[in-house]
């Protein structure tokens, strides 16, 4: 996959991404207050490098989004006759998501592998999926909450990317290797008439590859996780474990939505004004750290504490999911949880202990 | 839900200007209407009738009435679907007249407003739910607050009808106003021949329990169940032994004490009993004066009293009372006329105010009957009196008539005829308001028999001139300045709300008006009742008025109190706050702000949470506001029925 | 006396120039007099002061623009303060005169002219110069008796000025006048 | 329906049963024609009216809206338009803060027989509206994100900021730990701070046991409100370390009885100053849109004045450039209450600021740029509720309105107008209650400046009442309670 | 505060005694008073009896003059110029009358905080001083002389704008001359008018007025008529000759400003006073003054002679009934 690759000169890159936009809404990080989150980009417009506060998952599985709209009409000769009719015309346009880290692109591997893949296939996800390129800046640095390298992804992991780009030289000598990485990847590269890129060029990305895992690796060696699903179970019962991991958690939904994986939503109906004759269904984001996620119609909530709900989250990722998904879990080591956690709950933490069987728990 | 629509036209009304077919066409194209009519007046026979017939035809079970005021005829249609079988909250109704067809020609923009009124009722009925009232035990006994003539009158009847009653009194003795005077208009009988039974039936009637020298201290509960405690003050005399012989007052070496009962016309002992008929006729020692308390020595009293009384270590008493109505008749109090320094501001002492010249009128008062003016003793012989001071002044912020003052005038006038023959009465007043039975006819005789001189117009100021006082004012129909040379002027000081009134309407929960007089639940259709189920109104408490009057709406409250107690349970408006226990955190916020204590804790597995006394709640809705997760709802007011008002108008 | 016609009478724009001007309800007096019996000055009035009220309320303009009451009252403000429904009579009054002013309408010339004698000389000098005052006044009016009783009471107390106190802004307070007039007659 | 083909504006009226909706019935009844613009809602009471309804109908497409209720002392319900009048009164000097005009609203007075007066009020309401015109939507402003950010050159605090030198802040420290050993036996835990997932962060801590104790530490990366916490223990007794700050958040809690005073045991120490890990970020300027854990510095040691970096390249920081904006403006560096190690806390060296900086900032936006500002901030709110759930006063949590469905405040809508709504629910439930820690700013992962909005309420409520959340045990916050006559709330001229 | 001082036209002329006094009177309690410099004239009655705007200018002129040399208060011993001074500060509230006004000047004031606050001359003395300061400083007490304040018809009226004392019965002067050692009689025309400016035009009115106020005072025993205003003061002194007497007769009461009694009693010489430029004179008041004093001392002396003898008497009968008892 890796025979296609273009040079991108640093002057030359918001040129190249207009070309390799075009007929495509282009999302790239942008700065809003001391935020960094994507936003449509306009033509020409430099992109800012910096990895987004917020992941770029809401492209493609928007906050919130509008399933279909429900127009209630009535028999103008009996108005006690009422008829529903539906309207699900999505307005997807194409579009392109520039910037995003390979946590981030790996993220809707993660997604695929539940609407696309899996026994239900999610029409509204499926479409912007399709519709969407998504090249990837590959990392040369090491955050102090980055641990991609723990969970099979890493600095320049592909997954999920049509397009991965990496930095090379310094400066304003220095540009980017594209290389594409699928065949999508290919045909939006091509139109931005790029020189090829050279071995020289080649190597350099190599090299920066491997600078930046050996960084990772020196920051937080990779601990062996195999245990760890097996181990997840068998603390599930564990309440002071539970306990004393969550007793700073807030219970809000920061980790969750800063997740470039999760893909939990709830869906509800609202009713437009105007005639009241009018509504829509929405999907919108939910998640698993808040009471309501679990709450059932009858009053009961099943996962009634914060320690329930943690557990079920840091269970989902590294237990449950991989063992419906061939043991790939459901983090990038993105680190989003953590820095974005109002309390530093840390997730990688919480693996640790819960893997390390036995570990001095007063009831072990 | 299938919900009728009906559009009034109102006959011209609402047709006149509403385009009322056309509402109720549109109104056929709202969420859940399923039936939609117009009609000539809905609240005729034949439109109720068509209401049920509808409701039963097209098995409505939610209705809505465009047509008038809900506060004009909600209570009628809602019989109206109770009739044909729905609840009575299951009704809304959209006001498109007195809101829309009366204040505006515009017939479109008419059309279109009631339109959205009838679309604003249909949404909140579609979130109404089925409401049922409680019922709940009475307690039958009756607080009476006030022993004037007023609260003498409703206690006699409450007693006469059955039920017993607790009268508490403010002063040692009752009577209230009316015992201070000598005689009372129009027809000059004697004040204290007429009261004076009726206070000795007080005192007698086995059903009626007197406080006397007490005061209500704290009222907690609703209508049917309120708890009272009732302060009584010291008297230092043991009521229970006193005999009311009086020898006390006749050795009493302290004579110093302010002569409360006598308007501060002349001093009396610091033992007293106020006068001869009072009720209960019992002595009371001002400790202020009185030479035990002041200077640590004495013992006169106690020393001489038969029944050895006296307790100078007496304190003050709180005794609990069960109720279950309560009604106010606390009177009133008189303007303070030092406030016009024009007219010395109390630095004249022959200027007095009317209730003084009273008591130098009656036999029983510091003269004997005898009208010396205070400064020298002197009959006096040409008497001026001064109206409206203290009424009708906005400048004082007394912007209303007291109603009584022209009548006790022209009765003092003649009286000052009768005492003084040679004399000569000059009344300055502003109109003359004698608009009761005998009252005009009263105020000619003044004039025409008494040759009392009515001069129309104001006094500016009152000068003082050698031992005469320059009474400086106009007469108005003549157009010209004028004075008068008075021995003694007489002024006819207004009403003003008893003091400390505000305070008791806030133990109370009642609303008081600017001027601190108690507000009646309508002013023409519920003159005794409060907005406080079971507190009910008597006499000059909630206005300035006449001794008729006052005796009048005492009997009416009595009236109102035995119609309540005449039913064994009563029944609970359920338009009140309701608690989800699963949602309430107990922060108490609630149980706060309610203004009637009508939330209180309860515990739940462990937990503290709200809980509405349904009894108690009035349904204000405060509580709802101010609870941050909207636990507690006001049942038929809720959050989401407000809201679908609100997003029927401004969500688009 | 005629009939009044109440009709005809009544200027309504005339009342609302005056509660304009005046900032005061008219509709609040309620005829209870006592302006008039208060005021220092009715003996002089041939309209008592309640009755200008009362004129007032009935739009009669003429009434009491011609009155002489209106330039004899002595502006003590007893009316004002004793007033049960708060109306600034003074003010009103004062407003009449403005009115009256305007209108050229003056019924009792004396004390205009004396008015108008101050004003001059404090627009030329900037206070007022009272020798020069009366001087003018007695000029005007031809009054050449005025106080000539006094003389000899004051002249040996040294307190009458021969000369004006000119201010240095003179010419400021001439503007002042002069602007008043330009604002007057625009 | 559509507003009547432009003649009309949207205007809504809350009028309460018993006065001003019978003072409308009366001018109806006198046939005193009104502007045709007004739909009125009946409701019991004008205490009924939540400030919500007004700002739901506002940001929702009102042009206008209207409360009116009965004259104060005739409310049938005798207190309802007193607690209205607080209430209504704090929203409309809120209301600005939106960039919505207060002239949009009204409230007043009308009895049920002044229908004269109901169609003055009615006609000059709805001609004010008018000559306002169709009401502009947050949504639609045009953006305004001012560049000038945080990082620039702000006041100097009001105290000097020096933390104590290094032994004597371990010392300090040592004698906190010895006290919070000593009561730990009784309680279920302390909560304090230990270091966190890198040498910036710090991170709560529940000690329990007495080795737990050891990890305590104290300095100014203990940014977090550690009283947040406290009502989760109700029923059990509980310890908590606090900051000056957090100690009157300790105070509103055991004066809205949200924590038992038996239960709590309070400890704490002298503050000089936490920082905000976003200037740090910034004053270490590392490449552009660099995270903080970017920045993440191998050690941070405490000097005096300032932060001693160690890492790659060695960095020291001035304290007065990298606090928190609640520091500079702050007045309580010791705790107001609990077992205190006071320390020697600087003592502020001059008056406070008449508004904290990012409250200044917003005070000299225009009424447009304020819709901007809110609608470009709070477009990237991902409706995380950390703002929420950080906030020591928020009790409800779990039962918010934001999420509930019943009522129904809120929608799932993912747009700026439902998420400044609840930025709104949350500065109105807070008024009179909010202690300003800060923590709903600080939790705010795309950093969305919601402070200012509390600020600006809590700017209102010491102009309004005169009072100041958290100092008192013993007061009653101002909207929880009224006075008859008040004394800084003027009626408006309706 | 500071303390602009506006002595008003007459000062210059007429009221030259109450000019010198009032400044005499406040060296002796160290009262600073700044000169608004360039003051000009008020406009008096005829002013706002033609136009208010005209009126107010004439009198914001002063008030700018005041605030520009730093001073927050207006102290004015005449009550004329305190009325016109005060009415156009009180009507500049409002926005509209304050622009108007605002196009006739030269140097508008801005706002209504920019014109200072306007008080009298005698509130002055009785509230910032205060009664016990000057009660502390008196030197010769007016000891036997009986008074008749009289404080003129526009000092406290009307009282939403002068917002000093009662408007029907101010005693602020009452209260400063008692602690001046003076009898106040009972006068109870404190606030009527005396005729006012039309002593020139309607001698009629003034003859009328007055003469009900003198006799008055003399009817109530007074010495002498107490006054705070320029215009009074001539009306019941120079005019005294002119007034109707009630009753037909007359006599001479003098008429002094209460700054010359406050001088006198402060120790202030008589010659800084200007007791010589009032009309009647002014020592057949102290003359009274002296021989009410000789009266009331020789009244004393008779009746502590006549306790004594019966003081005297009760003793011999007690010592008798005690030698009895023993």
């Amino acid at each position: 996959m890796m025979s296609f690759a273009r040079y991108i000169a640093r002057g030359e890159l918001a040129r190249a991404l207009d070309d390799m936009a075009r007929g495509r809404v282009a999302y790239a990080p942008r700065r809003e207050g001391d935020a960094v989150v994507f936003r449509p980009r306009a033509e020409g417009e430099e992109p800012l490098l910096a990895r987004a506060t917020v992941p770029p998952k809401g492209v493609i599985f928007p906050q919130s989004e509008r399933l279909f709209a429900f127009i209630r009409e009535k028999d103008p000769n009996d108005p006690g006759r009422t008829t529903v009719r539906l309207d699900s015309t999505v307005d997807i346009e194409p579009a392109l998501i520039f910037g995003g880290r390979p946590c981030d692109a790996r993220g809707f591997h993660i997604f695929d592998r539940v609407y696309l893949n899996g026994p239900y296939r999610d029409p509204y996800y499926a479409a912007r999926r399709e519709a969407t390129v998504v090249v990837t800046l590959a990392c040369t640095k090491a955050g102090s909450t980055c641990f991609c390298h723990w969970t099979g992804c890493g600095p320049a992991d592909a997954t999920g990317s049509d397009i991965l780009l990496t930095p090379v030289g310094g400066g304003d000598e220095g540009g980017f290797v594209a290389m594409a990485v699928t065949e999508r990847g290919c045909a939006v590269l091509e139109q931005a008439n790029l020189p090829e890129a050279d071995a020289a060029r080649m190597d350099a990305a190599q090299a920066v590859h491997a600078a930046t895992q050996a960084a990772l690796d020196a920051q937080s060696p990779a601990p062996d996780l195999s245990a760890t699903p097996a181990r997840l179970l068998e603390r599930f019962s564990d309440a002071d474990f539970w306990r004393d991991m969550s007793d700073k958690c807030l219970s809000c939904g920061a980790c969750t939505y800063l997740c470039p994986t999760c893909y939990c939503f709830n869906i509800t109906d609202e009713n437009d004004g105007g005639d009241g004759m009018r509504g829509r269904r929405l999907r919108s984001w939910d998640n698993c750290m808040s009471s309501l996620f679990t709450r059932e119609a009858s009053g009961h909530n099943p996962r009634m504490g914060k320690a329930l709900r943690l557990r079920n989250r840091v269970g989902h990722k590294f237990s449950y999911y991989p063992q419906l998904h061939e043991g790939v879990v459901s983090c990038n080591g993105c680190g989003r949880c953590i820095t974005g956690c109002p309390v530093s709950v840390d997730i990688r933490e919480m693996v640790v202990r819960a893997t390390q069987a036995n570990e001095e728990t007063p009831n072990a | 839900m299938r919900i009728g629509v009906f559009v009034c036209h109102c006959g011209s009304n609402i047709g006149g200007t509403v385009d009322v077919p056309g509402v109720a066409q549109v109104a056929r194209a709202y969420p859940d209407v399923v039936f939609s009519s117009d009609t000539m007046y809905a609240c005729s026979e034949p439109g109720q009738a068509a209401i049920v017939d509808a409701i039963r035809e097209h098995a409505l079970d939610g209705v809505v009435v465009a047509s008038c005021t809900p506060r004009m005829h909600e209570p009628t249609f809602r019989r109206t679907v109770e009739r044909a079988g729905l609840n009575r909250y299951m009704f809304e109704m959209a006001n498109i007249r007195e809101h829309v067809s009366w204040i505006g020609k515009d017939r479109e923009a008419n059309s279109n407003k009631a339109a959205e009124l009838v679309r604003m009722a249909v949404e909140k009925l579609r979130l109404n739910a089925p409401l049922y009232p409680k019922s709940f035990d009475v307690t039958k006994r009756v607080l009476v607050i006030g022993g004037g003539v007023a609260g003498i009158q409703a206690a006699l009847d409450c007693a006469d009808g059955g039920i017993e009653v607790v009268l508490v009194e403010r002063e040692s003795t009752i009577g209230g106003k009316m015992a201070k005077l000598d005689k009372t208009f129009p027809t000059v009988d004697c004040s204290s021949c007429i009261l004076g039974p009726k206070m000795v039936d007080v005192s007698q009637h086995p059903n009626i329990r007197l406080y006397a020298h007490a005061e209500v201290e704290k009222i907690g509960g609703y209508v049917g169940n309120f708890k009272v405690d009732v302060r009584r003050k010291a008297t230092y005399v043991d009521w229970e032994l006193c005999t009311g012989c009086g020898l006390c007052m006749e050795k009493c070496p302290s004579k110093k004490s302010p002569d409360a009962f006598n308007e501060h016309v002349g001093v009396t002992t610091s033992i007293n009993i106020p006068f001869p008929q009072a009720i209960p006729k019992k002595a009371i020692i001002d400790p202020t004066s009185c030479r035990q308390f002041v200077k640590g020595k004495c013992g006169v009293c106690a020393k001489v009293c038969p029944t050895g009384a006296i307790r100078y270590d007496m304190e003050d008493q709180v005794v609990t009372e069960e109720v279950g109505a309560i009604i106010t008749a606390t009177g009133y109090d008189l303007f303070d006329y030092t406030r016009y320094a024009e007219y010395g501001g109390g630095r004249y002492p022959d200027v007095i105010t009317s209730l003084q010249y009273e008591r130098l009128l009656s036999a029983s008062g510091p003269t004997g009957g005898h009208v010396k003016r205070p400064s020298d003793g002197k009959e006096p012989k040409t008497v001026v009196f001064i109206q409206c001071v203290g009424s009708r002044d906005r400048s004082v912020d007394r912007p209303y008539c007291s109603g009584f003052c022209c009548m006790y005038t022209a009765k003092q006038a003649v009286l000052t005829k009768d005492h003084i023959p040679d004399s000569r009465s000059y009344v300055f007043y502003m109109d003359i308001r004698a608009n009761g039975k005998m009252y005009e006819e009263f105020t000619r005789r003044a004039m025409e028999e008494y040759g009392v001189q009515y001069v129309r117009g104001r006094v500016s100021m009152i000068v003082p001139q050698g031992d005469k006082y320059l009474v400086r004012g106009v007469d108005t129909l003549l157009g010209e300045q004028v004075e008068v040379p008075a021995d003694l002027v007489v002024l006819a000081v207004g009403a003003e709300s008893s003091h400390g009134a505000p305070q008791l309407a806030e133990k109370l929960r009642i609303s008081y008006d600017n001027y601190g007089f108690f507000m009646e639940s309508h002013c023409k259709l519920r003159p005794v009742e409060t907005n406080t189920a079971g507190v009910y109104l008597a006499g000059a408490c909630q206005g300035p008025k006449d001794i008729p009057s006052s005796v009048g709406q005492g009997s009416a409250a009595a009236a109102k109190v035995l119609g309540l107690f005449s039913r064994g349970r009563l029944e609970s408006d359920p338009q009140i706050s309701q608690v989800d226990v699963r949602r309430c955190v107990g922060c108490g916020k609630c149980i706060t702000t309610c203004p009637y204590g009508a939330i209180e804790w309860m515990e739940l597995r462990g937990e503290m949470k709200a809980r509405v006394i349904e009894t108690v709640c009035q349904g204000c809705g405060i509580c709802t506001v101010t609870c941050p997760q909207g636990a507690i709802q006001l049942q038929h007011f809720t959050d989401n029925q407000i809201l679908a008002e609100v997003n029927a108008l401004c969500l688009s | 006396m005629d009939v009044t016609n109440l009709e005809s009478v009544r200027d309504d724009d005339f009342i609302h120039a005056v509660m304009e001007e005046s900032g005061q309800d008219l509709t609040h007096c309620y005829q209870c007099g006592n302006c008039t019996a208060g005021c220092p000055c009715g003996f002089a009035y041939d309209i008592q002061v309640s009755q200008i009220m009362r004129n007032l309320q009935a739009g009669r303009k003429d009434k009491v623009l011609n009155s002489r009451s209106i330039w004899l009252c002595l502006s003590c403000s007893s009316c004002t303060t004793r007033c049960p429904n708060n109306i600034d009579v003074a003010r009103v009054m004062d407003v009449l005169r403005h009115i009256a002013r305007r209108e050229g309408r003056v019924a009792e010339r004396g004390v205009t002219t004396f008015w108008d004698a101050f004003l001059a000389s404090v627009r030329k000098h900037g206070r007022v110069y009272e020798l020069g005052v009366v001087a003018n006044y007695v000029a005007r009016t031809g009054r050449v008796w005025t106080d000539i009783d006094l003389l000899p009471r004051i002249a040996p107390k040294g307190k009458l000025s021969p000369m004006p106190h000119g201010i240095q802004g003179r010419d400021e307070i001439a503007r002042i006048f002069q602007r008043y007039e330009e604002e007057r007659t625009r | 329906m559509p507003v009547l083909k432009g003649k009309e504006l949207r205007v809504v009226g809350f009028l309460c049963n018993w006065c001003s909706y019978g003072g409308a019935d009366t001018a109806g009844v006198g046939r005193f024609s009104q502007p045709t613009d007004l739909r009125i809602i009946r409701v019991p009471c004008s205490g009924r009216v939540d400030p919500m309804f007004v700002v739901k109908a506002l940001l929702g497409g009102a042009d206008g809206v209207l409360v009116s209720g009965c004259h104060p002392r005739d409310c049938h319900y005798s207190q309802g338009n007193f607690y209205a009048r607080r209430r209504l009164e704090t929203l409309k000097t809120f209301l600005p803060a939106l960039g919505i005009d207060p002239d949009r609203f009204q409230y007043t007075w009308v009895s049920a027989s002044e229908g004269q007066r109901w169609k003055n009020v009615v006609s000059t309401f709805v001609e004010k509206v008018h000559q306002l015109g169709h009401a502009p939507r947050i949504e639609e402003a045009a953006p305004y994100l001012p560049l000038a950010e945080k990082g620039d050159t702000l006041p100097a605090p009001l105290r000097p900021l020096a933390w104590p030198a290094a032994g004597t802040l371990t010392a300090s420290l040592e004698q906190l730990r010895e006290k919070i050993r000593a009561a730990l036996p009784e309680l279920d835990c302390v909560i304090g701070w230990q270091q966190g997932f890198d040498a910036l962060h710090a991170t709560p801590l529940f000690m329990r046991k007495p080795e737990d104790v050891d990890k305590l530490t104290w300095g100014p990366l203990n940014v977090h409100n550690l009283a947040t916490y406290l009502p989760q223990f109700k029923n059990r007794k509980v310890g908590v370390v606090v900051k000056g700050c957090d100690s009157r958040s300790v105070i509103e809690l055991l004066q809205e009885k949200l924590v038992e005073p038996d239960n709590v045991r309070v400890f704490g120490m002298a503050c000089e100053g936490v920082v905000d890990v976003e200037r740090v970020r910034k004053a270490m300027e590392p490449a552009e849109g660099a995270a903080c854990t970017d920045v993440a510095p191998a050690a941070v040691a405490v000097e005096g004045d300032g932060l001693a970096f160690e890492g790659d390249t060695p960095v020291r920081l001035k304290l007065a450039d990298v606090v928190a904006e609640k520091c500079r403006t702050c007045d309580t560096p010791v705790p107001l209450l609990g077992d205190v190690v006071e320390g020697n806390a600087s003592a502020p060296a001059g008056p406070g600021p008449d508004a904290p900086p990012s409250l200044e900032a917003l005070d000299a936006m225009t009424p447009e740029q304020r819709r901007g500002f809110w609608r470009a901030q709070m477009d990237r709110c991902l409706r995380c509720y950390a703002c929420r759930n950080a906030c020591p006063m928020c009790v409800c949590r779990d039962h918010c309105i934001a999420e509930s469905r019943d009522p129904h405040w809120t929608t799932q809508e993912g747009n700026v107008r439902e998420k400044l709504q609840f930025q709104v629910i949350h500065a109105l439930h807070l008024a009179g209650r909010c202690t300003e820690c800060g923590e709903c700013q600080r939790a705010c992962p795309v950093n969305i400046p919601v402070l200012a909005l509390k600020q600006w309420m809590n700017r209102s409520v010491l102009t309004l009442f005169d009072y100041r959340a958290g100092v008192d045990v013993n007061a009653v916050p101002p909207l929880l309670a009224f006075a008859v006559e008040e004394k800084n709330i003027k009626e408006h001229g309706l | 505060m500071n303390l602009a001082y506006y002595p008003g036209c007459s000062g210059l002329g007429t009221s030259r005694e109450y000019e010198r006094s009032t400044r005499a009177a406040c060296t002796a309690l160290g009262v600073k008073l700044t000169d608004i410099p360039d003051w000009s004239c008020c406009g008096s009655t005829p002013a706002h009896a033609l136009e208010h705007a005209l009126s107010g200018a004439l009198s914001a002129r002063n008030l700018v003059g005041a605030a520009k040399v730093g001073c927050d208060t207006v102290a004015t011993p005449c009550p004329s110029c305190l009325s016109n001074l005060k009415t156009a500060r009180h009507r500049m509230a409002d926005d509209g009358f304050r622009a108007k006004v605002g196009r006739l000047l030269d140097q508008p004031a801005e706002k209504l905080a920019d014109l200072p606050d306007v008080q009298s001359v005698l509130e002055t003395l009785v509230t910032r001083v205060g009664l016990d300061a000057i009660r502390a400083k008196v030197r010769q007490p007016l000891a036997g002389l009986r008074v008749a304040p009289y404080y003129g018809c526009i000092m406290t009226r009307p009282a939403d704008v002068m917002r000093f004392d009662d408007p029907e019965n101010p005693t602020s002067m009452d209260d400063l001359l008692t602690a001046l050692g003076a009898e106040v009689v009972p006068f109870p025309y404190k606030v009527e008018c005396c005729g006012a400016s039309y002593g020139v035009t309607r001698r009629d009115i003034v003859a009328r007025l007055s003469g009900r106020l003198l006799g008055a005072a003399r009817d109530a025993g007074a010495h002498a008529v107490v006054v705070a205003c320029p215009l009074c003061q001539m009306n019941l002194d120079l005019r005294q000759t002119q007034v109707e007497w009630p009753g037909g007769r007359a006599v001479d009461m003098p008429v002094f400003y209460f700054t010359q009694l406050l001088g006198r009693a402060l120790g202030v010489p008589d010659a800084e006073l200007g007791l010589e430029q009032l009309c009647v004179d002014p020592a057949i008041a102290f003359r009274r003054a002296a021989q009410a004093v000789a009266a009331r001392q020789a009244e004393e002396a008779a009746l502590a002679a006549k306790a004594a003898a019966k003081a005297a008497q009760a003793k011999q009968a007690a010592s008798a009934n005690e030698g009895g008892r023993a």
